[in-house]
């Protein structure tokens, strides 16, 4: 670990390499977290087959280069099947639980994810995919920094995304049911909002928004059936540090969790990776329940 | 109880294989090789026991990838299915957590996906491997950047490894294979990295790498692994003059990065092109073609250790004349063979001492067989030119 | 299941639970881990159902038994059995001592935040123990075989594992009639209220989780042993299986009731081997498909959805048990 | 609801003499009523076509019944007083009305239309139902300004919304003064301000009220029945209403009806009710 | 007559908001005393204050001799200072009976004294004071069935439970029927003149806290405006202009 750390001083240019990474892969991460915002916001349903709905996306921008297309199509195909898929999904199943105690749709969600992980398997095989976009590569520093222009593309597309996100539900007729009904959906039904196509909506966003950051994985990294619980942690944790309703903040923490993962990757040893995520989450968790008793909500 | 194990005409072996989880792909060949050989041996008219013939049949069940819910499984294989006769499951991990079970029960496994040194050193009696053992996957790899490194006047002493393993019993015993190769030769290891499961991102390894200039890169993470190291490496232009992989084959290199899998070194279990033969599918190629006919792919070796692990029991059951378990036990331990896949002989741990590991290299969008010498198909590219020349 | 007929159920099922291993003996690993399941789903449902706080990471509590156990047989060199009971207090301990500490901490969360704090040190667990090398690392270890001829082996665990369900469910019947229960499904009720009220809600959920973590320390312990392989992710910290599995049985069977947990446990085991071992590769379809099913048209688990089927017998009940 | 038997236990000491239990002011309540009121009796109260027009109503939540065959009537530009005790049902009939309860049989018209298969989000926009909840309704992260707002979501152009949300603010400067402030964090009295003014964007036609004056300071309370009278006599809407506070909405109401445990029990003139003894005693407090 | 809770300039702000601003009273023991005022002059906050829920920024707040400014809701509630809702706050999946028998705090509350059976007597008083708020016919229903007045009773029984040495109701009557109102007026008064528990009532019904406070306390804009017996402050100009209005 020392050796690590020793390691960043004596070749600095891997600052700005894992910086860069981070912020590469945490842009992705925070399109895939807008989505959750949504959906836990307005439904109040945590949706753990957030990470399979991400690899649903990259699944079909691998599918498009199957057939001999540019991935880079995946990102609006992917966005439009998974809006369909995300509108049926929550026909089905989403809509019977989103009124119901949140541990519930906790779990109807979590159900989802693994049905959708054993499809994925069952129709693409349980091999690691990519999919190469043809964008080629950067270099800086004579040659030691690389930048993927790919993931340059993700990144601006991951902010995009989220801007063009923030300002519909602020203007929009739609944007600004979807923040009534998050807020008092009975309230918003005696005001006339059909609450139940707005949900159907706001799933149908969250699932767009999946398979645009899955297209963007697919081409920037990989994916395989099972690679979506990290993805759906990810998303809840920087909904958490941002706060719900709190957009602009999802692309900030999106950004900050993929740095810190990634010089936490670097120093701690990558097999430490994931686990200093999830310890992340728990030590977030645990300050901002410190926080909050300070603050504390209280009754009328 | 226990009748299932030989109805009519029928002998049944047992086997919990990987079709869901982390290892569905392998898992999937693994069964492949299984039903390749029951078919080709049954078609051919079955095996013959005391002078009578039998046909084979294998009962699977999925052990989602988990050694957990394997051992159960072999429990119920055992006790409620009535199996006498086990074949191994994929990985390391499966078969430690499944050996327990067949060795209480006196149950014969042989298996052809468990290789990590660790299962051998338990006193297991009944457990049987065909396959070579993790320290020998890498080791040529490490002995080749020597003995080029002595070739080119330079001291093996002052060469740098950097590697990266999954975290995983088979990886983890990779690793251990390849720590003492150096140590051997006095290389230094510059980089150990171990890989989450769940891996899908090494760049903080491969940035590493591009700092300490190692002229070893060693990574073994089954197929996933192989599949983001060759990518990770071409995206990152990691120059480094030697990348040594394991799984190359199984996760299809050559076919998703074509030419930027160029140079890779990688361990197999065993080639198409190597010149073994036996009674049941002829030659390795012979092999090779009939699989390829079967499911439209090249096998990878998993799938050819797999149908040579029945070959070894059918050869054992001919042999002991009888399905008593014991006896077929000591068929096995007596096995001296030649089948497709290479030379079968168990030491006194059930590991097979008989076959040698092979070291491919992908020349020109082909795995060349380069280690060792006798089966050489062609001198081995080294170094690596690096990207900008590339 | 009214107040009168409870004991007569019990006597039947405890009759059962020794008869069983007999009965059928060569499912006797298949009943071994149906009571290890039954517990795991009886010690969920403490926090989950009574208390209101779900957590998805109850396996950290058994994965840290398992590997306290298999270390404490590995490094202290007693023989098998006297190990083995070593091995499950300690583990036991471990796990109940890291409930005060972790609970202390994340009990403060309300709801779904608890839900996946303990998800993610559930997770976590599994990484750390799969870091550190004298847990063996990615390599797991290998616990002491069972030193006797191999249906002995399950004949114990089937009966350990069933004595301690049986002590578990006859304690859980006795704590949810205290007032302790009752302050339990308050704080699950309203939070808030409850202190207002004056009530210690912290120390009660805390020994709530403690409680969960003792039993499941206990449980983990013998279960190395009963499996032959600790691994930090498929067997210790198993969260996609034994981990998820324990919430869905308590939710499947009713949650927050004595009996759910045991009900929802028995027929997810037996769907289980039944049906998914013979669907080769689709069971985790179906196991999907039955965790969807079950929460979207039997949210309250069966024994809610046969209450709201026949609200007169729950009624009755409500008299008959008279908890207040 | 199962029919718990009233009564208490005996060592507890009976003296309701001036005070009446919940169950003693049911089972009164209940002799009281007999049979209940007739529908023709009700139709005869009934000024002009009926605007809302509810026949032999069984609803509940769930599997459990609530209302036992209610009928309601009530005419174009009437206002209709719900009085009975807690737990009657009063405030399950207004959820039927707009979809927020089971429906399990009778038929609800308004406007000459039946609305129970009406999704609840449809009734405002197609019968012109408005409906202010006994409780919390506001959109707390929004703005007092923006709540406003939403009230007018249904029409076509948003200017239209912004006038009616000025001429609120006109009249309330309470909710002038707090219009850019977080409506989560007005007191409850300021709430229920919001509420109903939120209600008569739209400018329905049958307005549900559920106890308007809960929470109200008296002066509000007063502005409250103003403003609910000028709606009624001015713009002729129709209002049906449940109000705790018995006295002053039966001054207000054209009619009254009494609940009691999900059936009618009692029906006529409000000012007529209002005189009546054994209403008086049981309802009024008096 | 000692005061049993004194507020000494308590001041509250919200962001720009002042919700209360130096408010001083006291609340003599053994007695029933209101707090009257306009929507939003900070009668709950100041409620709020008083129990825990949120720190003053500025004055102190003492029970019984005891600085209680900076303890935690709880501790403050174990001290006998229990407050009900504006809004109702029952435990919903619970029975009355057992709504009730979680909130005797004579039965304790330490872990141990919990670790048993709901005793006889617990459940006799809960049963009389149920009769005592008239719910006794509903002591096996839900609480989360309960209609909003009977949760609204329900809450009061169990405050009573609780044998508070002091009791601060928030609107206690609003939503309940006008005849259980004249109830709850008789059962206030005798639970402060038999239980001893020292009443402090918000509300805006006239007819209940005239006749119940034996002294009030009118807030405005966050502000102590005036106090006085009931009959002073009826007439009182500025309580009238502030909030009665004219009648
Ligand atoms: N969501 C619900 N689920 C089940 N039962 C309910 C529900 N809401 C109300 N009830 C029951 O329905 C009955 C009638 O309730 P309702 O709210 O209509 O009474 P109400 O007349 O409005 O009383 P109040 O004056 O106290 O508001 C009550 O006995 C209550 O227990
Ligand atoms: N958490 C909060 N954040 C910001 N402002 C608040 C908060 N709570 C209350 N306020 C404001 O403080 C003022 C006083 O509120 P409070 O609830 O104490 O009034 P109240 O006297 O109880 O009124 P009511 O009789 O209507 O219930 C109000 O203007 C309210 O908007
Ligand atoms: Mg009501
Ligand atoms: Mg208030």
């Amino acid at each position: 670990m020392a050796a690590n750390v020793a390691l960043l001083g004596d070749a600095p240019f891997l600052i700005l390499q894992l910086l860069l990474d981070g912020l590469m892969i945490g842009a992705i991460f925070a399109v895939a977290a807008y989505g959750m915002a949504l959906v836990w916001g307005v439904m109040n349903v945590i949706n753990v087959v957030q990470g399979e709905l991400v690899m649903l996306g990259g699944f079909i921008a691998y599918q498009l280069t199957l057939w001999g297309l540019s991935p880079l199509w995946g990102v609006p195909v992917a966005a439009i099947v998974l809006y369909f898929v995300g509108a049926g999904l929550h026909h089905v199943v989403i809509r019977r639980v989103a009124d119901r105690d949140m541990f519930i749709s906790l779990l109807a969600t979590f159900g989802l994810s693994i049905l959708l992980q054993q499809l994925m398997n069952q129709i693409w095989g349980g091999d690691v995919k990519t999919a190469q976009s043809g964008l080629g590569t950067w270099f800086l520093l004579d040659y030691t920094v690389t930048v993927s222009q790919m993931k340059v593309a993700a990144f601006g597309g991951a902010i995009a995304i989220g801007a063009v996100l923030i300002i519909f539900l602020k203007r929009s007729r739609l944007g600004q049911a979807i923040r009534a009904t998050a807020q008092n959906p009975r309230a918003a039904r005696i005001l006339g909002i059909d609450t139940n196509r707005v949900f159907a909506a706001t799933y149908g966003i969250n699932a767009a928004l999946c398979g645009a950051a899955g297209a963007l994985v697919v081409m920037a990294y990989s994916v395989h059936p099972y690679i979506g619980l990290p993805y759906t942690v990810r998303s809840f944790m920087i909904v958490i540090v941002a706060g719900l309703g709190n957009l602009p903040g999802v692309i900030v923490a999106g950004l900050g969790l993929g740095a810190a993962e990634n010089f936490a990757g670097f120093i701690l040893g990558v097999q430490y990776q994931v686990a200093f995520v999830f310890c992340l989450l728990v030590v977030i968790l645990v300050i901002r329940s410190t926080l909050l008793q300070r603050r504390r909500q209280f009754l009328k | 109880d226990a009748q299932a194990k030989v109805e009519g005409d029928t002998v049944y072996l047992g086997a919990a294989v990987s079709l869901t989880g982390k290892y569905t792909t392998a898992g999937e060949h693994t069964q492949r090789g299984y039903d390749l050989a029951v078919k080709t041996i049954n078609d051919a008219g079955g095996i013959t026991v005391g002078g009578n013939t039998y046909r084979l049949e294998v009962i699977y069940y999925d052990d989602e990838s988990t050694p957990a819910r394997g051992a159960q499984l072999a429990e119920r294989l055992i006790n409620q299915d009535g199996v006498d006769f086990m074949l191994g499951p994929y990985s390391s991990g499966l078969t430690k957590a499944i050996a327990p079970v067949t060795e209480q029960y006196g149950v014969p496994m042989v298996e052809a996906n468990g290789a990590s040194l660790q299962l051998f050193n338990k006193g297991y009696r009944y457990l049987f491997a065909v396959l070579s053992t993790t320290e020998q996957y890498l080791a040529s790899a490490v002995a080749l950047a020597a003995e080029i490194a002595e070739r080119e006047g330079r001291d093996p002493a002052t060469l740098k490894l950097a590697g990266a393993f999954e975290n995983d019993p088979f990886s983890q015993d990779i690793r251990a294979g390849v720590i003492a190769d150096a140590e051997k030769f006095g290389i230094q290891v510059v980089i150990d990295d171990q890989l989450p499961p769940e891996l899908n991102d090494m760049a903080a390894t491969l940035a590493k790498t591009k700092a300490v200039k190692p002229d070893i890169l060693v990574v073994s993470g089954h197929s996933k692994g192989a599949a983001l190291a060759v990518r990770q490496v071409e995206e990152m232009r990691v120059d480094v003059p030697m990348l040594a992989i394991t799984h190359c084959d199984s996760a299809d290199v050559i076919g998703k990065f074509g030419a930027a899998s160029e140079y890779t070194l990688c361990a197999s279990q065993w080639a198409p092109t190597l010149s073994y033969q036996d009674d049941v599918f002829g030659s390795a190629a012979d092999y090779a073609a009939t699989f390829e006919a079967e499911y439209g792919y090249a096998p990878p070796y998993q799938a050819a250790e797999s149908s040579a692990a029945v070959i070894v029991f059918a050869d054992a059951f001919e042999r002991a004349g009888g399905f008593g378990k014991d006896a077929v036990r000591d068929a096995l331990a007596a096995t001296e063979m030649q089948t497709f896949y290479g030379n079968i002989r168990f030491d006194e741990t059930g590991k097979n001492i008989a076959k040698p590991m092979v070291l491919y290299q992908i020349q020109d969008g082909a795995y060349v067989v380069v280690a060792p010498t006798k089966w050489a198909a062609s001198e081995v590219r080294h170094p690596t030119p690096p990207w900008s020349e590339r | 299941m009214s107040g009168h007929r409870q004991p007569l159920l019990m006597l039947a099922v405890a009759a059962v639970g020794v008869a069983l291993p007999f009965v059928i003996p060569d499912y006797r690993a298949q009943i071994a881990m149906l009571w290890a399941l039954v517990i795991m789903a009886q010690t969920w449902d403490i926090t989950g159902g009574q208390t209101g706080y779900n957590s998805f990471g109850n396996i950290l509590f058994f994965g840290v038994g398992m590997y306290a156990s298999v270390v404490v047989q590995r490094d202290v060199g007693l023989d098998f059995f006297p190990g083995l009971v070593l091995g499950m207090v300690v583990g036991a301990g471990i796990a109940a001592a890291l409930a005060v500490l972790l609970g202390s901490m994340i009990l403060r969360m309300r709801g779904h935040y608890f839900a996946i704090a303990t998800l993610g040190l559930g997770i976590a667990a599994g990484e750390i123990a799969g870091g550190w090398d004298y847990l063996g690392a990615g390599s797991g270890l290998s616990p002491p075989l069972f030193p006797a001829p191999p249906g002995t082996a399950n004949l114990f665990f089937a009966y350990l594992y069933f004595g301690v369900a049986a002590l578990v469910f006859v304690a859980l019947a006795a704590l949810y009639r205290t007032r302790f229960g009752l302050a339990l499904n308050a704080i699950r009720d309203n939070e808030d209220k409850a202190e207002a009220m004056g009530l210690h809600t912290g120390v009660y959920k805390v020994t709530a989780w403690t409680m969960a973590a003792f039993v499941l320390g206990l449980v983990g312990g013998a279960m190395g042993n009963m499996l032959g392989f600790v691994d930090p992710r498929d067997t210790a910290f198993a969260g996609a299986t034994f981990g998820v599995w324990m919430v869905l049985m308590a939710i499947l069977g009713g949650k927050g009731t004595l009996w759910g947990p045991v009900l929802g446990a028995v027929i997810f085991h037996i769907t289980q081997e039944l049906l998914w071992t013979h669907l080769l590769g689709w069971q985790r379809v179906a196991l999907g498909v039955i965790i969807v099913g079950i929460v979207v048209f039997f949210p309250q688990g069966i024994l809610g959805w046969a209450r709201t089927r026949w609200p007169a017998r729950h009624e009755h009940q409500g008299h008959g048990s008279e908890r207040a | 609801m199962t029919a718990t038997p009233p009564g208490a236990p005996p060592d507890v000491p009976m003296d309701f003499e001036t005070a009446l239990s919940v169950d003693a002011v049911e089972e009164a309540a209940r002799e009281l009523a007999g049979e209940g009121p007739a529908r023709q009796e009700l139709e005869a109260l009934c000024a002009g076509e009926p605007a809302i027009d509810i026949r032999g109503l069984r609803a509940g939540y769930g599997r459990m019944e609530i209302l036992h065959g209610i009928d309601l009537v009530a005419g174009q530009g009437q206002s209709l007083c719900l009085i009975g005790p807690n737990g009657a049902g009063k405030s399950t009939v207004l959820h039927s009305v707009f979809g927020f309860a089971d429906v399990m049989a009778g038929s609800i018209n308004v406007g000459g239309s039946d609305v129970a298969r009406l999704a609840s989000s449809r009734r405002l926009a197609d019968a012109g139902i408005a409906y202010v909840l006994q409780d919390n309704s506001v959109f707390p992260d929004m703005t007092v300004e923006e709540n406003l707002l939403m009230g007018g979501f249904l029409l076509d152009r948003r200017a239209d919304a912004k006038q009616a949300a000025e001429r609120v603010f006109d009249r309330y400067e309470r909710l002038a003064q707090r219009r850019h402030r977080r409506a989560g964090v007005l007191s409850g009295g300021e709430r229920r301000l919001l509420e109903i003014s939120r209600a008569l964007i739209m400018e329905p036609d049958v307005l549900l009220v559920d106890e308007p004056s809960i929470g109200l300071e008296p002066r509000f309370i007063d502005m409250v029945f103003e403003i609910l009278e000028d709606l009624q006599r001015r713009d002729g809407k129709t209002i049906v209403m449940v109000e705790q506070n018995a006295k002053k909405g039966l001054e207000f109401a054209d009619i009254g009806y009494v609940l009691v445990s999900g059936r009618l029990a009692m029906a006529g003139p409000g000012d007529a009710l209002l005189e009546d003894p054994e209403v008086g005693r049981l309802f009024l407090g008096a | 007559m000692s005061a049993q809770l004194t507020i000494e300039g308590a001041t509250k702000r919200f962001g720009g908001i002042t919700a209360n601003e130096d408010i001083s009273l006291e609340v003599p023991e053994g007695r029933i005393v209101g707090l009257i005022g306009p929507n939003g002059s900070g009668k709950s906050t100041l409620f709020n204050s008083v129990v825990g829920y949120h720190p003053v920024d500025g004055g102190s707040i003492r029970f019984e001799g005891r600085e209680i400014t900076r303890l935690r809701t709880a501790e403050i509630a174990r001290l006998g200072l229990i407050r009900t809702f504006q809004q109702t706050h029952v435990f919903v999946q619970m029975t009355g009976l057992q709504n009730m028998a979680i909130s005797d705090a004579e039965a304790g509350h330490g872990l141990f004294q919990l670790m048993r059976p709901v005793s006889a007597e617990t459940r006799e008083r809960a049963e009389a004071l149920l009769a005592f708020c008239g719910l006794y016919g509903k002591r096996h229903l839900m609480a989360g069935e309960l209609s909003f007045g009977q949760r609204k009773l329900l809450e009061l029984a169990m405050a009573l439970m609780v044998r508070p040495r002091m009791l601060l109701l928030d609107e206690p009557t609003a939503g309940i029927n006008p005849t259980l109102i004249n109830g709850v007026i008789e059962r206030l008064q005798r639970a402060n003149r038999e239980f001893g528990v020292t009443l402090f009532v918000i509300e805006h019904n006239m007819r209940v806290i005239m006749s119940l406070a034996e002294h009030i306390h009118c807030l405005a804009h966050g502000r102590l405006l005036a106090s006085g017996p009931p009959e002073a402050l009826r007439n009182d100009r500025r309580v009238i202009d502030a909030y009665l209005g004219a009648r």
